[in-house]
């Protein structure tokens, strides 16, 4: 069966070029960049040129760049950092209720250790304002954190009037762009940010890379402590394969962006429109305009998402209920919690992430199939027969 | 992640629907837990001779609820009574772990509507319990 | 010019067996191991697969496993996350003088937050012994952590007796094994250890890729929060090349130990036998016996270990002056001023480490080569010419 | 990690050696930093005629040695002076930033063989200081 991938913010295939631009450091090239003898040097380049190219694609300086085991990381690092800086003036921290795990359980973790932590809640589509961010602000407030924009709903964030608010009150500012680094342009001067989150898997990069950028001057403390690599503040030989196969997927991230960019919005809106016009009780949740290029989320009444994913599984497509992350978990999503929708809607949600190989032809595949596989549930469900039976 | 019988008794579901007048129906679960299930069986002289079922659940919840809708057939009312999670997810040939609570589910939806044709006809049961309310009230 | 590797300790190549397993697990199976559909189920597979095979040579249970970022994440989870428990019974930790910067810069960051960390001298030889151990327990000790094997003189300790002590005392014992993993055959039950760490890139595997082993039982915070991967105690997209690479490449390791584990050693009694009688004032670093079947360090006195490491890179021939990863640092290692050796002879050390790759033409090549090219440094050294002129 | 220039000092140091009845002879650093330099210069008609070194050291101890040897030879004690690490680590093509302190070491030994030079002779010049016991004792 042909096999139909509509679930890029979960994991992307990594492209052959990246592999390509991986392959000379697994076998061949395998010297530790620390060491001083001649083998070592092409790898010490090859994490040099990679963190350069990098700061370059984002508007930052190659020594503020700092390579990670991937946004999870990443996410952990800039918070954990900031609170267990000594002298520091607080123990407060100002973040939301939609943020992606990585985050939320960090704070949690921090307030069971004597922090105090504001979840800021959002509107029906998940935004946050920068006036909410500022009236959250008190004297002991030692960190913003706001992801740049959702992983379930795709809803942008105001990220850079936040980021004006917390340079006005001089707090360091993180922001998650995880799942926004592969659809929007990314310039950390523009944003005001102090600290911000990538990962490679999402960017068809490599699995077990990410990125955590910290302006010069900002203070934080190590995660992982150990020997000088990245300047002394992440211990761990360097991956150079994954370094190098981030940048490269980076790069190619950014080659052709606009053209590409355009015409995966243009498939989420023929997806959007096409659904919602097929489909009856149904509804998007997100921001129509405020959101990822790549990204819809529907909500269907009195059916829940695990079920349509396996039937949408066997027509060969893949797609997501909230988070791949958390499909451990029984709870509905925090986000969809956080946005107000009833359990039973949050429970019927489904998340289709476009990538830049998907056709029109599976877009259309998806509007073909997708409307039977919502009935056959509904005609299934107790919830869809109670609402008839009150209809009559 | 499901075996293959869980994956054709969710794709395949049998004895999906409603029974008209049937002899009980009992409805547990509830959306938070994002699982609900509704139970119709239609018993004869003691014996259950037809089950139907809705669901609102995950591939595990309809699986299940399929699968306690074909072990309870054919069986006396006393015979229904014992059917438990355990077995309608062993005749699965097993559940992932997160998903085990989903056959507790067909369990209580089947005692459910035991207990609804045991009030409706002033019988009494060993082992039969009144659903309660608290777990997975109905709505 | 044929290059010779001798640096095996600092980061191996990765075999090509290594690298045809994961080659399936880039571009075409990309899916998210957490993910319902068909597509990544496989990828599930593959991950409780290497688990598995994993715990099994190491004689643990699967869901004993956790894979990290390297060795260095798996120490700083397995002291940070011991230290971090709630309701312990106190603050204090055990370790020595000669661990990894992974231990030691762990250990220093949590003093500085208020723990009490007692670091063991060690004997000239680098070892601790369990009675030194058992007299540094307090009533408030809640880890004891001495590395299996040390990365720079190759000592190994007495991890068994130690772990009999930290047992009968009821006090988590971790290890660092990530140098001794290649070279003794590991059983976390024999050892009575409760954490173990490993990394990939120090046995012919992937870089970024290490386990810790968590006993059964062990109560410990993550380190890393987030998703619900590795059961809800490590969060990020699982890595699935780099953990499939990871199970193969131990057990390549495992594959023909013994014969290869005595070739290895011979080489080392080879070289060593060689060099003392090659060069004077020489001296190796280490117990003789006690010792890692692939490491030899030597001290040549009145020159420095990097100018000997440069000549000996002209001559094609890699090899480490201590650790790789500290050779951004200025100071004479810490373990060798442990041992006891005087500044100027710790400056002068440099540490062979052999692979299974290693030939004896390799190892003759070095003893052709190393005499000279310790003479023309000593010729040029101002401590030899004071040296010699108090002889006349 | 280094440049072409260092490496070539390296390799093939020039004016290594010693000077019997040099006019100065200047000693710094000490082991615990890994690095001593020892230079030998021969001074007449207040020009430096020839300088040799003796080095402990490191690949930039080394090269910033031999580089520093040539660039005094030639020049009038006042010159050789004002010769700093930082002329010593530009006519090397640059060191890594933590090799640095390396060429500091060249510049102190240079100024501790001028002032032994100076004291010997009786001599004064501007600029030209007593070598600091305490950053980087004799042994
Ligand atoms: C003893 C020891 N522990 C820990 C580490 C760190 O391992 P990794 O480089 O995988 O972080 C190393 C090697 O660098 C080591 O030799
Ligand atoms: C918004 C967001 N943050 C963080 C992460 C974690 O990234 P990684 O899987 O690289 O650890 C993800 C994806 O899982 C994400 O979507």
């Amino acid at each position: 069966m042909e096999r139909i991938y509509f679930d890029h913010a979960a994991t992307t295939p990594m492209k052959e070029e990246v592999l390509d631009a991986m392959m000379p450091y697994f076998t061949e090239n395998y010297g530790n960049p620390s060491s001083v003898y001649n083998i070592a040097q092409v790898n010490r380049k090859a994490v040099d040129d990679s963190r350069a190219s990098i700061a370059e694609i984002l508007g930052a300086r190659p020594n503020e760049i700092f390579f990670t085991s991937g946004g999870t990381e990443a996410d952990n690092w800039a918070i954990r950092g900031i609170a267990a800086r000594k002298g520091r003036k607080g123990n407060h921290i100002i973040t939301t209720k939609v943020e992606h795990h990585a985050v939320l359980h960090t704070c949690e973790y921090l307030e069971r250790h004597g922090y105090e932590v504001t979840y800021l809640d959002v509107d029906e589509y998940g935004l946050v304002t920068a006036e909410q961010v500022e009236a959250a602000i008190k004297d002991t407030t030692i960190l913003i954190s706001v992801m740049y924009a959702n992983n379930e709903i795709g809803t942008i964030m105001p990220i850079k009037e936040i980021g004006e608010v917390a340079k006005k009150h001089d707090i360091p500012f993180h922001t998650d762009a995880v799942q926004a680094i592969g659809q929007e342009r990314i310039n950390v001067d523009e944003l005001n940010v102090d600290l911000l989150s990538l990962s490679g898997h999402k960017i068809n990069g490599p699995k077990g890379m990410g990125i955590l950028y910290i302006r010069r001057g900002t203070r934080l403390c190590p995660l992982i402590h150990g020997g000088a690599q990245e300047r002394g503040r992440r211990g761990g030989t360097e991956n150079v394969p994954g370094i190098v196969g981030l940048a490269k997927a980076l790069e190619l991230t950014y080659a052709d962006f606009d053209n590409k960019n355009r015409k995966i919005r243009e498939m989420r809106d023929y997806l959007i429109d096409g659904i919602l016009k097929e489909v009856p009780y149904a509804r998007l949740n997100g921001h129509r305009e405020k959101r990822l290029a790549n990204n819809l989320n529907i909500s269907f009444e009195f059916v829940e998402g695990e079920s349509l994913l396996l039937l949408l599984d066997m027509e060969g497509i893949a797609a997501s209920s909230g988070s791949a992350c958390t499909s451990g978990s029984l709870d509905a999503s925090h986000v969809m919690l956080a946005i107000g929708l009833p359990h039973e809607k949050a429970h019927g949600s489904i998340r289709i992430t476009l990538g830049e190989t998907n056709t029109m032809e599976e877009a259309d595949k998806l509007l073909e199939k997708l409307p039977a596989i919502v009935q056959r549930m509904r005609d299934m469900s107790p919830l869809y027969e109670d609402f008839i039976n009150n209809k009559k | 992640m499901y075996s293959e019988k869980v994956m054709d008794h969710f794709s395949n579901p049998r004895n999906v629907g409603e029974i008209e007048d049937a002899s009980g129906v009992g409805q547990v679960g509830n959306a938070k837990c994002g699982d609900i299930m509704k139970m119709y069986l239609n018993i004869e002289d003691n014996i259950v001779k037809e089950a139907k079922f809705k669901t609102f659940g995950c591939g595990a919840a309809i699986a299940t609820s399929s699968m306690a809708t074909e072990l309870v057939v054919g069986k006396t009312v006393e015979e229904a009574i014992k059917i438990t999670n355990k077995a309608v997810t062993e005749a699965l040939d097993g559940l992932p772990p997160v998903k085990v609570h989903c056959s507790c589910l067909a369990e209580e939806a089947l005692q459910a509507a035991l207990w609804d044709y045991a009030t409706k006809n002033g019988l009494e049961f060993e082992g039969l319990e009144e659903p309660k309310e608290d777990d997975h009230h109905h709505d």
